[in-house]
């Protein structure tokens, strides 16, 4: 499958389409939508099936060969929020809590992100390692506490000093809403479940996580649509620097996120996902924890860029790209 | 019956908030509380979504001055940084001991 | 399989008896009650299910194959809400608001009558046409238009004028609300996801909601049982001309779409079908935009017709006959 | 299968683990929360379906195998509420309302426990009757009329005459709560849905109500355990008398079920299940009508012991035990 | 546009009495009611949680006659045993007679 | 801390007015809104079932010409023909400004 085929089959995909419906439906004011408790069900089932799959998986996966993909993930949970950071002070001009809010993001993982990448190695034909889930769980809070280190340490790394309001918010709190938040319960309880389970315990469990899960993907993501959507009014107001940042970013991090896959041991599709996961900025995790941490931090900004930027380039363009790029150094 | 004049505090905030609003009002004297799922838009740019979660409305019974204890611990922590209203009114109850009330509270 | 033997079957199938449970449930004064969320999230996973199978048959059927058939569709749709009035209005002696409210719901379509169809379909063991679903979404929309119509224009063909009083609804307020509702979208939109994804990119969500889609209907019978009893105590408000209509109508109609889906080149079971769908009366479209367009018409009546009259009759005796009446004319 | 086999099995399936994530979750305070619908909605679905395959193996159970079992089961669900109470008043010293209470809870049945029991049944390859679930339906009813009658008459055999307060609650309404309360309606009327389609009719809903509900059970199990750690805080004011009656009354009652159930001609595996059934104590159907006919009694008492006591013992050990009974009464 | 005082009488009680307190309100003079789902804590032992569902908040706008009736029957039949509370709050209104009063109740 | 009086206007009424109420009062001057999802029985024949989706509670509060204007508003525009109720409360807030209001609203 060549790379324009896999952008043509990702862009025709139930889940994108899905998307770009959700979006319609709000443009045309549709009166469309999502109870609540259907949203939360939905993720609860999404983040819990990732996560036994992934401790399945590891059931059957030697240390050895998990080990070199594990360290490279974590060594990407501590670079990126650096990378960004640094962009996003210096070149961008962000002062330091709203940079240090974005880099949380943009280095933690968006779950989501991570599923539509495994979907289109399935549909190249090429599986990814089964254990990616893991690094899910390994991605999602390093970033988050080394941003918010950023934010609270008072002149980080060669920056000029400026003006230092007294922090609002509170590190320890933040650090348990991280640790205890329900996206990392859910994603590490999956894990130790599925660990523990085995294949054999898993089976009867799924026709209803893995039979089930593409099609409550498809509906998960008209509901993302939707409430992107909402958030497409606010590209106005976040400036061109912050869009230019939501693009360039993933790809940045995305690429890195394939070579350094690949020098890991990850198969060319393993590299891929681990590249999507990589670019993709993190809203679920990330903001519960900023708004604690960093409460003077503009949430119209993280999430407008989180989910109104990176995630839709991500899943139409991102996901593809990636996957070219490890065709290509494969 | 007689009935007897309390303060019904209500506050309405962004989710994240709720477990500390909780804790906060039954420090500061309140004996239970309500608590609802709402949708919100206020002047903040924070607008609550699917991926917050519903905001909440926390409505608690009290004397006077938990009440005002109440409204000023909220202003003083929280109406900088985040969502967040709290407005008092005037109810009657039947059992003013059950909300930590003296008769003539 | 003979035409008592389908009766059965159909009456012993567990989504009538699930409805029949409903209704059970409630005389009983039972505290079984679905929780708001449960009853959105079905008609939206059920509403998109049918799309994307809808859309997936059409992705391989021959435009000259589903150009008949589309076109008895249309048809149907303009005339059953003109039959409609004229029987409300003249005979029945109902006013022009309500007969036309009551028209726009007996001209459109109820698509869990529509799936009930299709259900006895397969148990004859002769599917009916693949691309059904896409003439749901012919038939919901321009009925509700023409019944507005007739109520929005003064002096409709050879009608006595009468006192009228002015226009409380909005004509475009109503005719957005039709075209933007949440039936239309994920129906339409389901077709298109389907269209364009095919059957190979459908094949990954079929579990979901082709596995999973008799259950749920099993589920949804139940809370429509338990809904269609609360509105059975209005049946004594509502008048024994209403109710002799809402048992005539859907025969006549739904005669009338067997005899034309047959011409039209289905086949019997689809003809069938499309009798059951001309023969159903809408409660999720019309009465959204009936209520905004013609807000003096009375809820009691529009909805008492069409689910508690109308609805159990379709599903119990209604669709039966249609098969029957199918395979007497092929 | 050996009895230690079965043991570390049922610790290790997800089901356990589920459950065993939901308490820890809640301890190290999680914002893990489930929507309020999601649970009442994989409550309806649980139930209808275990109703449903339980009238589907009815309709291909001869009355004369279904008659012995059957009897068996009432048997017990009389005999149960009358040992508990004996034993909660004199040696424990409870006064009668809350024996009453009690009883009722300890002489009815817990759904989740009597599927967790069937789960380990296939898990050791020895699969119980099929019609099991009906057993539940004939379990769950009578030990609650029994144990209100208790509380209801005075002077009950032998016990000396003690002030006795005014009822508070009402018997008659009592008696309608437990009839028509959803467990009930959606267990019976399961039951006679799968008995009315049959296995033919069954083979369509199969998928949903079948495939799906192991895992569905996953999640349930985990909201559970979220709920019962709520009520570990309650485990110290309630005092060791209830605790040990938490522990020694499922085993008592649990091995009269494995015997009784062995005597009445079940397999050992059927008798293991019986047995699991009559040990576990509701949290359904029981608090809603103790709540209405003894308001009296405290509902920390009965919730705490059915819940934080007994689910998690039979969930973890007692089930397991009534399968190493099975097999050596076998 | 004239606007009349009434009484918003709130109820919030454990879901179990939510159809008997529905029926004795009607039965009570109430025309109508608005009911919303909550959580909530006081003084009982009792908890909501999952198992029972969440509790119910049941307000009715009623002349002050009927809310008095209100109070005086939930206290009487409900508070020893059972979670609820109830309170009362003064309202205005544009059409007093849709509630059942006469101009000046 | 000064607690300043205002007006708390509640409209409950059936699901499908929700976006034209929302957009109504922001027009009318409401700077923010809370909205919940209830149940309810009025003197109108229209029960909210299923089928609809629940009803809504909108609450505002606003300075005192506000609520007058969105009172008038509602009921010209929706008593005739839709399930509506709309009643007036006064309560004390910190913020004034914040909802629109001068100190001596
Ligand atoms: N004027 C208002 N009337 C009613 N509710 C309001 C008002 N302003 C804000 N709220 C509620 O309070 C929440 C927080 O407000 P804010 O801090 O202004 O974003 C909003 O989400 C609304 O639910
Ligand atoms: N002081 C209070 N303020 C607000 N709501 C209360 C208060 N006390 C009790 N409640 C509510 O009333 C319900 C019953 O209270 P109780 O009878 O004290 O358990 C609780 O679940 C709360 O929702
Ligand atoms: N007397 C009342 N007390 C409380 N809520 C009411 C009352 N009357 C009506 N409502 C609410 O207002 C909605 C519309 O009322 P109606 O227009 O009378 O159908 C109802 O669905 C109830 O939720
Ligand atoms: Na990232
Ligand atoms: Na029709
Ligand atoms: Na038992």
């Amino acid at each position: 499958m060549g790379s324009l085929d896999i952008l043509a089959a990702n862009l025709l995909s139930p889940i994108v389409l899905a998307f770009a419906l959700g979006i319609l439906a709000r443009l045309v004011k549709s009166d469309l939508e999502f109870p609540d408790g259907l949203y939360q069900a939905l993720a609860i089932y999404l983040l819990l099936a990732i996560g036994l799959k992934g401790g399945v998986a590891l059931s059957v996966t030697p240390v050895a060969a998990f080990l070199g993909p594990a360290l490279a993930t974590l060594a990407l949970g501590v670079v990126t929020p650096l990378t960004s950071y640094a962009v996003l002070r210096r070149p961008l001009g962000f002062d330091r809590v709203n940079a240090a809010a974005l880099s949380a993001h943009y280095g933690s993982v968006s779950a989501v992100t991570f599923i539509a990448a495994l979907q289109v190695a399935e549909l190249t034909g090429r599986t990814a390692e089964g254990y990616m889930p893991a690094l899910v769980a390994l991605l999602e809070v390093p970033a988050i506490i080394v941003a918010l280190m950023l934010a609270y340490m008072r002149g980080v790394a060669g920056k000029a000093a400026e003006a230092d309001e007294p922090r609002a918010g509170s590190w320890q709190a933040a650090l348990h809403e991280v640790l205890s938040g329900r996206s990392v319960v859910l994603l590490l309880g999956g894990l130790v479940i599925g660990l523990l389970a085995g294949e054999e315990g898993f089976a009867k469990v799924e026709p209803f996580f893995v039979g089930g899960f593409q099609g409550a993907l498809v509906l998960f993501l008209l509901e993302m649509g939707l409430v992107t959507a909402r958030r497409l009014g606010d590209l106005r107001t976040v400036g061109v620097r912050l869009i230019g940042f939501g693009i360039v970013a993933p790809i940045v991090h995305g690429l890195l996120g394939v070579w350094l896959g690949g020098v890991a041991g990850l198969s060319p599709s393993g590299a891929a996902v681990l590249g999507a996961m990589v670019a993709s900025a993190s809203y679920i995790a990330a903001p519960a924890a900023v708004r604690i941490a960093l409460p003077e931090a503009s949430p119209t900004l993280y999430l407008t860029a989180a989910l109104a930027i990176t995630f839709p380039f991500n899943l139409t363009l991102g996901i593809p790209l990636f996957f070219a790029a490890a065709d290509w150094l494969a | 019956m007689d009935i007897v004049p309390l303060r019904l505090v209500t506050l309405v905030a962004e989710r994240l908030l709720r477990g500390r609003l909780v804790e906060a009002v039954l420090d500061l004297g309140a004996t239970g509380y309500t608590l609802t799922e709402v949708h919100g838009k206020g002047t903040r740019g924070v607008k609550h979504n699917a991926i917050d979660g519903p905001s909440v409305k926390l409505e608690v019974i009290v004397p006077l001055e938990v009440a005002e204890r109440i409204v000023e611990h909220v202003a003083e922590t929280y109406f900088q940084h985040y969502s967040v209203i709290v407005y008092v009114q005037e109810v009657k109850v039947v059992r003013p001991a059950k909300y930590g009330s003296g008769r003539d509270a």
